[in-house]
Protein backbone atom coordinates (compact mmCIF):
# COMPACT_ATOMS: atom_id res chain seq x y z
CA UNK A 1 0.00 0.00 0.00
CA UNK A 2 1.53 3.23 -1.49
CA UNK A 3 1.12 7.21 0.05
CA UNK A 4 -2.20 7.77 0.50
CA UNK A 5 -3.51 10.06 -2.10
CA UNK A 6 -7.17 11.30 -0.77
CA UNK A 7 -8.98 10.75 2.19
CA UNK A 8 -12.97 11.77 2.90
CA UNK A 9 -14.23 10.93 6.92
CA UNK A 10 -18.42 11.40 7.02
CA UNK A 11 -20.09 11.67 10.63
CA UNK A 12 -23.75 10.82 10.21
CA UNK A 13 -27.05 10.14 12.36
CA UNK A 14 -27.67 6.60 12.88
CA UNK A 15 -30.52 6.70 10.71
CA UNK A 16 -31.71 4.20 8.08
CA UNK A 17 -32.84 6.54 5.82
CA UNK A 18 -29.22 7.56 5.94
CA UNK A 19 -28.14 3.73 4.73
CA UNK A 20 -27.94 4.42 0.59
CA UNK A 21 -26.90 7.61 1.37
CA UNK A 22 -23.67 6.18 3.32
CA UNK A 23 -22.97 3.67 0.57
CA UNK A 24 -23.62 5.62 -2.29
CA UNK A 25 -21.17 8.21 -0.85
CA UNK A 26 -18.55 5.79 -0.23
CA UNK A 27 -18.98 4.63 -3.50
CA UNK A 28 -18.73 7.66 -4.97
CA UNK A 29 -15.60 8.81 -3.34
CA UNK A 30 -14.17 5.93 -4.42
CA UNK A 31 -14.68 6.06 -8.09
CA UNK A 32 -11.38 8.22 -8.42
CA UNK A 33 -9.50 4.78 -8.28
CA UNK A 34 -11.68 3.70 -11.41
CA UNK A 35 -12.89 0.60 -9.82
CA UNK A 36 -15.02 -1.85 -12.03
CA UNK A 37 -18.51 -1.42 -11.38
CA UNK A 38 -18.80 -5.02 -9.57
CA UNK A 39 -15.72 -3.68 -7.29
CA UNK A 40 -18.17 -0.81 -6.70
CA UNK A 41 -21.22 -3.27 -5.78
CA UNK A 42 -18.34 -4.88 -3.45
CA UNK A 43 -17.92 -1.78 -1.60
CA UNK A 44 -21.60 -0.76 -1.24
CA UNK A 45 -22.46 -3.99 0.08
CA UNK A 46 -19.76 -4.12 2.65
CA UNK A 47 -20.58 -0.57 4.20
CA UNK A 48 -24.07 -1.41 3.94
CA UNK A 49 -23.45 -4.10 6.08
CA UNK A 50 -21.81 -2.22 8.42
CA UNK A 51 -23.53 0.70 8.75
CA UNK A 52 -27.27 -1.68 9.20
CA UNK A 53 -25.27 -2.83 12.19
CA UNK A 54 -24.88 0.68 14.10
CA UNK A 55 -28.32 0.99 12.95
CA UNK A 56 -29.36 -1.88 14.27
CA UNK A 57 -27.02 -3.30 17.18
CA UNK A 58 -25.17 -0.39 18.21
CA UNK A 59 -27.73 1.76 18.80
CA UNK A 60 -30.50 -0.34 18.85
CA UNK A 61 -32.53 1.54 16.11
CA UNK A 62 -32.23 4.58 18.98
CA UNK A 63 -30.34 7.80 18.50
CA UNK A 64 -26.56 7.66 17.71
CA UNK A 65 -23.86 8.77 15.39
CA UNK A 66 -21.76 6.89 13.02
CA UNK A 67 -18.06 7.83 11.23
CA UNK A 68 -17.24 6.64 8.29
CA UNK A 69 -13.78 6.93 6.89
CA UNK A 70 -12.44 6.46 3.66
CA UNK A 71 -9.22 6.08 2.35
CA UNK A 72 -7.63 6.33 -1.18
CA UNK A 73 -3.96 4.56 -1.84
CA UNK A 74 -2.43 3.64 -5.01
CA UNK A 75 -4.94 0.98 -5.81
CA UNK A 76 -6.55 0.13 -2.49
CA UNK A 77 -9.76 1.51 -0.85
CA UNK A 78 -9.75 1.67 3.25
CA UNK A 79 -12.92 2.25 4.92
CA UNK A 80 -13.25 2.65 8.84
CA UNK A 81 -16.91 2.39 9.90
CA UNK A 82 -17.48 3.38 14.03
CA UNK A 83 -20.04 3.82 16.03
CA UNK A 84 -20.15 4.96 19.85
CA UNK A 85 -22.73 2.25 20.73
CA UNK A 86 -22.80 -0.90 22.38
CA UNK A 87 -20.01 -2.53 21.44
CA UNK A 88 -19.68 -6.36 20.74
CA UNK A 89 -18.99 -8.74 23.97
CA UNK A 90 -17.65 -11.92 21.89
CA UNK A 91 -16.00 -10.62 18.39
CA UNK A 92 -15.34 -14.28 17.30
CA UNK A 93 -18.76 -15.39 17.86
CA UNK A 94 -20.44 -12.03 16.23
CA UNK A 95 -18.58 -12.96 13.27
CA UNK A 96 -18.80 -16.67 12.80
CA UNK A 97 -21.79 -17.18 9.57
CA UNK A 98 -25.26 -17.14 10.72
CA UNK A 99 -24.35 -16.03 14.09
CA UNK A 100 -26.94 -13.02 14.80
CA UNK A 101 -27.57 -12.18 18.31
CA UNK A 102 -31.52 -10.99 16.67
CA UNK A 103 -33.01 -13.93 15.48
CA UNK A 104 -36.61 -12.56 15.69
CA UNK A 105 -36.03 -9.56 13.91
CA UNK A 106 -35.20 -12.10 10.64
CA UNK A 107 -31.69 -11.05 10.40
CA UNK A 108 -29.54 -13.70 8.69
CA UNK A 109 -26.14 -13.45 10.56
CA UNK A 110 -24.49 -12.95 7.42
CA UNK A 111 -23.28 -9.15 7.68
CA UNK A 112 -19.76 -9.93 8.81
CA UNK A 113 -19.49 -12.75 6.41
CA UNK A 114 -20.46 -10.66 3.38
CA UNK A 115 -17.97 -8.03 4.85
CA UNK A 116 -15.43 -10.43 4.85
CA UNK A 117 -16.15 -12.46 0.95
CA UNK A 118 -16.71 -9.31 -0.65
CA UNK A 119 -13.85 -7.06 0.85
CA UNK A 120 -9.87 -8.12 0.86
CA UNK A 121 -9.61 -7.20 4.33
CA UNK A 122 -11.73 -7.04 7.38
CA UNK A 123 -10.83 -6.43 11.12
CA UNK A 124 -13.21 -5.77 14.15
CA UNK A 125 -12.85 -3.92 16.89
CA UNK A 126 -15.24 -3.51 19.58
CA UNK A 127 -15.29 -4.11 23.13
CA UNK A 128 -18.64 -4.24 25.20
CA UNK A 129 -19.73 -0.65 26.00
CA UNK A 130 -17.28 0.79 24.32
CA UNK A 131 -18.72 1.19 20.67
CA UNK A 132 -17.57 -0.94 17.18
CA UNK A 133 -15.14 -0.31 14.59
CA UNK A 134 -14.97 -1.79 11.75
CA UNK A 135 -11.96 -2.03 8.89
CA UNK A 136 -11.99 -3.03 5.48
CA UNK A 137 -9.88 -2.72 2.51
CA UNK A 138 -10.35 -3.73 -1.21
CA UNK A 139 -7.91 -3.84 -4.31
CA UNK A 140 -9.42 -1.72 -6.36
CA UNK A 141 -8.90 -0.87 -10.79
CA UNK A 142 -5.86 -1.02 -12.42
CA UNK A 143 -4.33 1.96 -12.05
CA UNK A 144 -4.91 5.38 -9.92
CA UNK A 145 -6.01 7.55 -12.60
CA UNK A 146 -7.60 10.68 -11.28
CA UNK A 147 -10.28 12.16 -13.74
CA UNK A 148 -12.22 15.37 -13.47
CA UNK B 1 -38.88 -0.18 -3.12
CA UNK B 2 -41.59 -1.39 -5.04
CA UNK B 3 -43.23 -4.67 -4.39
CA UNK B 4 -44.82 -5.70 -7.78
CA UNK B 5 -47.29 -8.64 -8.11
CA UNK B 6 -49.25 -10.87 -10.55
CA UNK B 7 -50.42 -14.68 -10.44
CA UNK B 8 -50.88 -16.76 -13.13
CA UNK B 9 -52.19 -20.76 -13.53
CA UNK B 10 -51.26 -20.70 -9.95
CA UNK B 11 -47.90 -19.34 -10.17
CA UNK B 12 -47.12 -16.00 -7.87
CA UNK B 13 -44.73 -13.79 -9.31
CA UNK B 14 -42.85 -11.10 -7.32
CA UNK B 15 -41.04 -8.40 -8.48
CA UNK B 16 -38.80 -6.58 -6.15
CA UNK B 17 -38.30 -3.00 -7.81
CA UNK B 18 -35.16 -0.66 -6.21
CA UNK B 19 -32.58 -1.20 -2.86
CA UNK B 20 -33.46 -3.70 -0.51
CA UNK B 21 -32.05 -2.92 3.06
CA UNK B 22 -32.66 -2.62 6.20
CA UNK B 23 -34.35 0.96 5.50
CA UNK B 24 -37.56 -0.99 3.77
CA UNK B 25 -37.22 -4.12 5.13
CA UNK B 26 -40.26 -4.17 7.21
CA UNK B 27 -42.58 -2.48 4.76
CA UNK B 28 -41.43 -4.96 2.16
CA UNK B 29 -41.94 -7.78 4.91
CA UNK B 30 -45.62 -6.65 5.67
CA UNK B 31 -46.46 -6.26 1.76
CA UNK B 32 -45.35 -9.79 0.93
CA UNK B 33 -46.89 -10.81 3.50
CA UNK B 34 -50.23 -9.57 2.89
CA UNK B 35 -50.16 -10.75 -0.85
CA UNK B 36 -49.34 -13.95 0.31
CA UNK B 37 -52.12 -14.21 2.42
CA UNK B 38 -54.46 -12.94 -0.30
CA UNK B 39 -53.17 -14.55 -3.49
CA UNK B 40 -54.14 -17.85 -5.25
CA UNK B 41 -51.13 -19.33 -5.86
CA UNK B 42 -48.98 -23.00 -5.08
CA UNK B 43 -45.56 -21.09 -5.93
CA UNK B 44 -43.75 -18.39 -5.79
CA UNK B 45 -40.80 -16.87 -7.95
CA UNK B 46 -38.89 -13.74 -7.06
CA UNK B 47 -38.37 -11.77 -10.16
CA UNK B 48 -35.31 -9.81 -9.02
CA UNK B 49 -34.59 -7.87 -12.65
CA UNK B 50 -35.55 -4.46 -11.30
CA UNK B 51 -33.60 -4.94 -7.78
CA UNK B 52 -30.85 -2.41 -8.12
CA UNK B 53 -29.46 -3.41 -4.43
CA UNK B 54 -29.73 -6.11 -1.53
CA UNK B 55 -27.27 -6.68 1.13
CA UNK B 56 -27.80 -9.41 3.90
CA UNK B 57 -31.21 -7.83 5.60
CA UNK B 58 -32.74 -8.27 2.20
CA UNK B 59 -31.14 -12.49 2.50
CA UNK B 60 -33.35 -12.56 6.37
CA UNK B 61 -36.33 -10.60 4.69
CA UNK B 62 -36.11 -13.87 1.57
CA UNK B 63 -35.21 -16.30 4.31
CA UNK B 64 -38.56 -15.67 6.57
CA UNK B 65 -40.88 -15.79 3.60
CA UNK B 66 -39.33 -18.95 2.70
CA UNK B 67 -40.17 -20.55 6.15
CA UNK B 68 -43.84 -19.93 5.70
CA UNK B 69 -43.78 -20.68 2.21
CA UNK B 70 -42.11 -24.16 2.64
CA UNK B 71 -43.84 -25.15 5.65
CA UNK B 72 -46.91 -25.17 3.30
CA UNK B 73 -45.16 -26.88 0.41
CA UNK B 74 -45.29 -23.85 -1.88
CA UNK B 75 -41.83 -24.10 -3.42
CA UNK B 76 -40.04 -20.85 -4.01
CA UNK B 77 -38.22 -19.72 -7.20
CA UNK B 78 -35.58 -16.88 -8.03
CA UNK B 79 -34.89 -14.96 -11.22
CA UNK B 80 -32.69 -12.57 -12.87
CA UNK B 81 -30.67 -10.93 -10.31
CA UNK B 82 -28.07 -8.54 -11.39
CA UNK B 83 -24.30 -9.65 -10.93
CA UNK B 84 -23.98 -8.13 -7.33
CA UNK B 85 -27.17 -9.35 -6.19
CA UNK B 86 -26.40 -12.85 -7.61
CA UNK B 87 -22.94 -12.64 -5.50
CA UNK B 88 -24.70 -12.01 -2.35
CA UNK B 89 -27.77 -14.77 -3.19
CA UNK B 90 -24.90 -17.52 -3.96
CA UNK B 91 -22.79 -16.91 -0.69
CA UNK B 92 -25.71 -16.75 1.22
CA UNK B 93 -26.29 -20.46 0.09
CA UNK B 94 -30.04 -19.39 -0.85
CA UNK B 95 -30.08 -20.97 -4.05
CA UNK B 96 -30.12 -24.29 -2.44
CA UNK B 97 -33.41 -24.09 -0.91
CA UNK B 98 -34.68 -21.28 -3.64
CA UNK B 99 -33.75 -22.60 -7.10
CA UNK B 100 -32.51 -20.35 -9.64
CA UNK B 101 -34.73 -19.99 -12.95
CA UNK B 102 -33.96 -17.77 -16.04
CA UNK B 103 -36.06 -17.78 -18.50
CA UNK C 1 -37.36 26.44 10.77
CA UNK C 2 -38.52 23.17 12.57
CA UNK C 3 -36.44 20.35 14.64
CA UNK C 4 -33.50 19.22 12.82
CA UNK C 5 -34.48 16.07 11.39
CA UNK C 6 -30.98 14.74 10.00
CA UNK C 7 -27.43 15.54 9.58
CA UNK C 8 -24.12 14.61 7.99
CA UNK C 9 -20.56 16.43 8.34
CA UNK C 10 -17.60 15.41 6.44
CA UNK C 11 -14.09 16.19 6.25
CA UNK C 12 -12.40 16.36 3.06
CA UNK C 13 -8.88 17.10 1.47
CA UNK C 14 -8.87 19.97 -0.26
CA UNK C 15 -7.82 18.64 -3.79
CA UNK C 16 -9.57 19.81 -6.77
CA UNK C 17 -10.65 16.09 -7.62
CA UNK C 18 -13.16 16.37 -4.24
CA UNK C 19 -14.86 19.54 -6.09
CA UNK C 20 -17.49 16.98 -8.20
CA UNK C 21 -17.83 14.14 -5.36
CA UNK C 22 -18.81 17.21 -2.42
CA UNK C 23 -21.51 18.85 -4.41
CA UNK C 24 -22.59 15.23 -5.07
CA UNK C 25 -22.40 14.00 -1.72
CA UNK C 26 -24.49 17.23 -0.34
CA UNK C 27 -26.95 16.80 -2.99
CA UNK C 28 -27.66 13.28 -2.60
CA UNK C 29 -27.68 13.78 1.02
CA UNK C 30 -30.37 16.64 0.58
CA UNK C 31 -32.54 14.20 -1.67
CA UNK C 32 -34.55 13.54 2.11
CA UNK C 33 -36.09 16.72 1.32
CA UNK C 34 -37.42 15.69 -1.97
CA UNK C 35 -36.11 18.92 -3.39
CA UNK C 36 -37.07 19.86 -7.54
CA UNK C 37 -34.32 19.24 -9.55
CA UNK C 38 -33.87 22.59 -10.09
CA UNK C 39 -32.94 23.11 -6.29
CA UNK C 40 -30.26 20.62 -6.16
CA UNK C 41 -28.82 21.61 -9.49
CA UNK C 42 -28.97 25.13 -7.41
CA UNK C 43 -27.50 23.37 -4.55
CA UNK C 44 -24.85 21.94 -6.35
CA UNK C 45 -24.07 25.14 -7.55
CA UNK C 46 -23.44 27.05 -4.45
CA UNK C 47 -21.65 23.90 -2.96
CA UNK C 48 -19.28 24.32 -5.76
CA UNK C 49 -18.48 27.71 -5.28
CA UNK C 50 -17.76 27.65 -1.59
CA UNK C 51 -15.58 24.28 -2.13
CA UNK C 52 -13.71 25.83 -4.81
CA UNK C 53 -12.73 28.85 -2.75
CA UNK C 54 -11.13 26.92 -0.35
CA UNK C 55 -9.13 24.82 -2.75
CA UNK C 56 -8.09 28.54 -4.92
CA UNK C 57 -8.12 30.73 -2.18
CA UNK C 58 -8.15 29.69 1.28
CA UNK C 59 -5.29 26.86 0.55
CA UNK C 60 -3.39 28.41 -2.64
CA UNK C 61 -4.03 25.19 -4.63
CA UNK C 62 -1.67 23.54 -1.72
CA UNK C 63 -2.63 21.11 1.31
CA UNK C 64 -5.25 21.70 3.50
CA UNK C 65 -8.51 20.43 4.47
CA UNK C 66 -12.46 21.29 4.47
CA UNK C 67 -15.42 20.83 7.11
CA UNK C 68 -18.92 20.15 5.12
CA UNK C 69 -21.98 20.21 7.41
CA UNK C 70 -25.69 19.49 5.88
CA UNK C 71 -28.68 19.64 8.20
CA UNK C 72 -32.07 19.13 7.38
CA UNK C 73 -35.05 20.72 8.90
CA UNK C 74 -38.68 20.28 7.52
CA UNK C 75 -38.48 22.26 4.56
CA UNK C 76 -34.77 24.00 4.98
CA UNK C 77 -30.95 22.74 3.71
CA UNK C 78 -28.36 24.16 5.75
CA UNK C 79 -25.15 23.96 4.57
CA UNK C 80 -21.92 25.03 6.37
CA UNK C 81 -18.33 24.89 4.65
CA UNK C 82 -15.27 25.44 6.65
CA UNK C 83 -11.90 25.84 6.28
CA UNK C 84 -8.84 26.41 8.07
CA UNK C 85 -6.78 28.19 5.52
CA UNK C 86 -5.60 31.48 5.16
CA UNK C 87 -9.18 33.21 5.78
CA UNK C 88 -10.49 36.69 4.32
CA UNK C 89 -9.16 40.47 4.91
CA UNK C 90 -11.86 42.23 4.25
CA UNK C 91 -15.26 40.11 4.05
CA UNK C 92 -17.74 42.64 2.34
CA UNK C 93 -15.20 43.73 -0.69
CA UNK C 94 -14.64 40.01 -1.24
CA UNK C 95 -18.78 39.44 -1.23
CA UNK C 96 -18.96 41.66 -4.00
CA UNK C 97 -19.92 40.94 -7.58
CA UNK C 98 -16.57 40.48 -9.91
CA UNK C 99 -14.16 40.99 -7.18
CA UNK C 100 -11.22 38.61 -7.19
CA UNK C 101 -8.28 38.54 -5.75
CA UNK C 102 -6.85 36.18 -8.65
CA UNK C 103 -7.66 37.87 -11.75
CA UNK C 104 -4.73 36.43 -13.60
CA UNK C 105 -6.25 33.07 -13.18
CA UNK C 106 -9.32 34.03 -14.95
CA UNK C 107 -11.60 33.99 -12.00
CA UNK C 108 -14.52 35.72 -12.54
CA UNK C 109 -15.09 36.72 -9.01
CA UNK C 110 -18.78 35.71 -8.86
CA UNK C 111 -18.48 33.11 -7.07
CA UNK C 112 -20.18 34.56 -3.58
CA UNK C 113 -22.69 36.13 -6.04
CA UNK C 114 -23.62 32.57 -7.04
CA UNK C 115 -23.93 31.59 -3.53
CA UNK C 116 -26.05 34.40 -2.67
CA UNK C 117 -28.62 33.93 -5.76
CA UNK C 118 -29.43 30.56 -5.52
CA UNK C 119 -29.88 30.61 -1.91
CA UNK C 120 -31.75 31.69 0.52
CA UNK C 121 -29.70 32.70 3.23
CA UNK C 122 -25.80 33.52 3.01
CA UNK C 123 -23.54 34.32 5.70
CA UNK C 124 -19.59 34.47 5.83
CA UNK C 125 -17.80 34.48 8.49
CA UNK C 126 -13.88 34.45 8.48
CA UNK C 127 -10.65 36.62 9.52
CA UNK C 128 -7.23 36.84 8.39
CA UNK C 129 -5.59 33.61 8.82
CA UNK C 130 -8.31 32.78 10.63
CA UNK C 131 -10.28 30.43 8.39
CA UNK C 132 -13.66 31.20 6.42
CA UNK C 133 -16.66 29.44 7.26
CA UNK C 134 -19.60 29.84 5.14
CA UNK C 135 -22.96 29.21 6.06
CA UNK C 136 -25.82 28.38 3.22
CA UNK C 137 -29.78 28.16 3.58
CA UNK C 138 -32.08 27.16 1.28
CA UNK C 139 -36.11 26.16 1.48
CA UNK C 140 -36.80 22.94 -0.92
CA UNK C 141 -39.48 20.65 -1.74
CA UNK C 142 -42.50 20.67 -0.51
CA UNK C 143 -42.66 19.08 2.67
CA UNK C 144 -40.31 16.31 4.38
CA UNK C 145 -40.75 12.91 3.34
CA UNK C 146 -38.69 10.32 3.92
CA UNK C 147 -38.36 7.37 1.84
CA UNK C 148 -36.60 4.52 1.20
CA UNK D 1 -14.98 16.68 -19.37
CA UNK D 2 -14.62 16.10 -22.88
CA UNK D 3 -13.68 19.43 -25.51
CA UNK D 4 -15.70 18.39 -29.48
CA UNK D 5 -15.23 20.60 -31.94
CA UNK D 6 -16.45 20.72 -35.73
CA UNK D 7 -15.69 23.85 -38.30
CA UNK D 8 -18.07 24.34 -41.30
CA UNK D 9 -18.79 27.58 -43.09
CA UNK D 10 -16.08 29.14 -41.41
CA UNK D 11 -17.80 28.70 -37.64
CA UNK D 12 -16.38 26.76 -34.85
CA UNK D 13 -18.70 24.79 -33.17
CA UNK D 14 -17.65 23.75 -29.38
CA UNK D 15 -19.58 21.68 -27.55
CA UNK D 16 -18.64 20.89 -23.80
CA UNK D 17 -19.23 17.77 -22.67
CA UNK D 18 -19.20 16.78 -18.80
CA UNK D 19 -18.78 18.86 -15.84
CA UNK D 20 -16.85 22.54 -16.14
CA UNK D 21 -15.27 23.02 -12.56
CA UNK D 22 -11.68 24.60 -11.21
CA UNK D 23 -10.76 20.83 -11.14
CA UNK D 24 -10.52 20.60 -15.58
CA UNK D 25 -10.81 24.58 -16.13
CA UNK D 26 -7.16 24.65 -16.74
CA UNK D 27 -7.08 21.50 -19.30
CA UNK D 28 -10.43 22.91 -21.04
CA UNK D 29 -8.97 26.54 -21.82
CA UNK D 30 -5.39 24.86 -23.01
CA UNK D 31 -7.41 22.88 -25.52
CA UNK D 32 -9.54 26.10 -25.86
CA UNK D 33 -6.90 27.83 -27.26
CA UNK D 34 -5.15 25.28 -29.13
CA UNK D 35 -8.27 24.43 -31.31
CA UNK D 36 -8.66 28.54 -31.65
CA UNK D 37 -5.04 28.33 -32.82
CA UNK D 38 -5.67 25.58 -35.27
CA UNK D 39 -8.89 26.20 -36.67
CA UNK D 40 -9.62 28.39 -39.78
CA UNK D 41 -13.11 30.33 -38.51
CA UNK D 42 -14.43 33.84 -38.47
CA UNK D 43 -17.01 33.14 -35.51
CA UNK D 44 -17.85 30.30 -32.69
CA UNK D 45 -20.71 28.71 -30.86
CA UNK D 46 -20.22 26.97 -27.44
CA UNK D 47 -22.38 24.36 -28.14
CA UNK D 48 -23.39 23.58 -24.36
CA UNK D 49 -26.04 20.94 -24.56
CA UNK D 50 -23.98 17.95 -23.33
CA UNK D 51 -22.42 20.42 -20.26
CA UNK D 52 -24.32 18.94 -17.02
CA UNK D 53 -23.13 21.44 -14.74
CA UNK D 54 -20.70 24.50 -14.64
CA UNK D 55 -20.07 26.94 -12.24
CA UNK D 56 -18.11 30.61 -12.15
CA UNK D 57 -15.42 29.27 -12.77
CA UNK D 58 -16.44 28.20 -15.86
CA UNK D 59 -17.74 31.55 -16.38
CA UNK D 60 -14.75 32.89 -15.96
CA UNK D 61 -13.34 30.28 -18.86
CA UNK D 62 -15.96 31.37 -21.23
CA UNK D 63 -15.26 35.38 -20.54
CA UNK D 64 -11.15 34.61 -21.00
CA UNK D 65 -12.04 33.18 -24.39
CA UNK D 66 -14.59 35.57 -25.32
CA UNK D 67 -11.82 38.50 -24.63
CA UNK D 68 -9.64 37.23 -27.17
CA UNK D 69 -11.93 36.27 -29.93
CA UNK D 70 -13.88 39.55 -29.21
CA UNK D 71 -10.56 41.40 -30.24
CA UNK D 72 -9.99 39.69 -33.26
CA UNK D 73 -13.23 40.68 -33.87
CA UNK D 74 -15.10 37.22 -33.78
CA UNK D 75 -18.27 37.15 -32.56
CA UNK D 76 -19.19 34.14 -29.89
CA UNK D 77 -22.54 32.72 -29.68
CA UNK D 78 -23.91 29.80 -26.86
CA UNK D 79 -26.55 27.51 -27.49
CA UNK D 80 -28.37 25.03 -25.95
CA UNK D 81 -27.36 25.18 -21.93
CA UNK D 82 -29.84 23.36 -19.62
CA UNK D 83 -31.62 25.06 -17.09
CA UNK D 84 -28.96 24.93 -14.29
CA UNK D 85 -26.27 26.16 -16.56
CA UNK D 86 -28.94 28.49 -17.92
CA UNK D 87 -29.16 30.24 -14.73
CA UNK D 88 -25.65 31.00 -14.21
CA UNK D 89 -24.80 32.59 -17.53
CA UNK D 90 -27.80 34.50 -16.81
CA UNK D 91 -27.04 35.83 -13.87
CA UNK D 92 -23.13 36.65 -14.88
CA UNK D 93 -24.70 38.92 -17.33
CA UNK D 94 -22.26 36.55 -20.07
CA UNK D 95 -25.45 36.52 -22.54
CA UNK D 96 -25.07 40.34 -23.21
CA UNK D 97 -21.93 39.62 -24.73
CA UNK D 98 -22.35 36.08 -26.49
CA UNK D 99 -26.00 35.96 -28.20
CA UNK D 100 -27.80 32.71 -26.86
CA UNK D 101 -28.58 31.38 -30.02
CA UNK D 102 -31.11 28.42 -30.39
CA UNK D 103 -32.24 26.54 -33.16
N1 LIG E 1 -21.80 -2.30 15.39
C1 LIG E 1 -22.22 -3.29 16.21
N2 LIG E 1 -22.51 -3.02 17.51
C2 LIG E 1 -22.92 -4.00 18.34
N3 LIG E 1 -23.06 -5.29 17.98
C3 LIG E 1 -22.78 -5.63 16.71
C4 LIG E 1 -22.35 -4.66 15.77
N4 LIG E 1 -22.14 -5.28 14.58
C5 LIG E 1 -22.43 -6.58 14.78
N5 LIG E 1 -22.81 -6.81 16.07
C6 LIG E 1 -23.17 -8.12 16.65
O1 LIG E 1 -22.67 -9.15 15.80
C7 LIG E 1 -23.72 -9.99 15.36
C8 LIG E 1 -23.46 -10.52 13.96
O2 LIG E 1 -23.49 -9.46 13.04
P1 LIG E 1 -23.78 -9.75 11.51
O3 LIG E 1 -22.85 -10.83 11.03
O4 LIG E 1 -23.72 -8.46 10.80
O5 LIG E 1 -25.25 -10.37 11.46
P2 LIG E 1 -26.67 -9.66 11.72
O6 LIG E 1 -26.53 -8.19 11.58
O7 LIG E 1 -27.55 -10.27 10.69
O8 LIG E 1 -27.07 -10.05 13.11
C9 LIG E 1 -24.96 -9.16 15.49
O9 LIG E 1 -26.14 -9.95 15.62
C10 LIG E 1 -24.67 -8.34 16.74
O10 LIG E 1 -24.93 -9.07 17.92
N1 LIG F 1 -12.41 30.31 1.58
C1 LIG F 1 -11.74 31.45 1.28
N2 LIG F 1 -10.53 31.69 1.84
C2 LIG F 1 -9.84 32.82 1.55
N3 LIG F 1 -10.28 33.77 0.68
C3 LIG F 1 -11.48 33.58 0.09
C4 LIG F 1 -12.26 32.42 0.35
N4 LIG F 1 -13.41 32.51 -0.38
C5 LIG F 1 -13.34 33.68 -1.04
N5 LIG F 1 -12.19 34.33 -0.77
C6 LIG F 1 -11.79 35.68 -1.30
O1 LIG F 1 -12.95 36.33 -1.80
C7 LIG F 1 -12.77 36.67 -3.18
C8 LIG F 1 -14.09 36.59 -3.92
O2 LIG F 1 -14.55 35.25 -3.97
P1 LIG F 1 -15.58 34.79 -5.10
O3 LIG F 1 -16.73 35.72 -5.11
O4 LIG F 1 -15.87 33.35 -4.87
O5 LIG F 1 -14.80 34.98 -6.47
P2 LIG F 1 -13.56 34.20 -7.10
O6 LIG F 1 -13.45 32.86 -6.45
O7 LIG F 1 -13.90 34.09 -8.54
O8 LIG F 1 -12.35 35.03 -6.84
C9 LIG F 1 -11.71 35.71 -3.68
O9 LIG F 1 -11.05 36.20 -4.81
C10 LIG F 1 -10.80 35.58 -2.45
O10 LIG F 1 -9.93 36.68 -2.36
Amino acid sequence: MNNINNSMTMRIKALSVNESFARSAVAAFCVQLNPSIEEIGDIKIAVSEAVTNCIVHAYGYGEGEMSITVELYDNTVAITIQDFGKGIEDVDKAMQPFYTSSPEDERSGMGFTVMNAFMDKLEVISESGQGTSVYMEKIVGKEAEVKC
Amino acid sequence: MKVLHTTSYNLLTIALQGELDECCAKTVRSELDSIFATENYNAVVFDLSMLEFMDSTGIGVLLGRYKTLASQNRPVYITSPNTNVDKVLKMSGIYSIMTRIDR
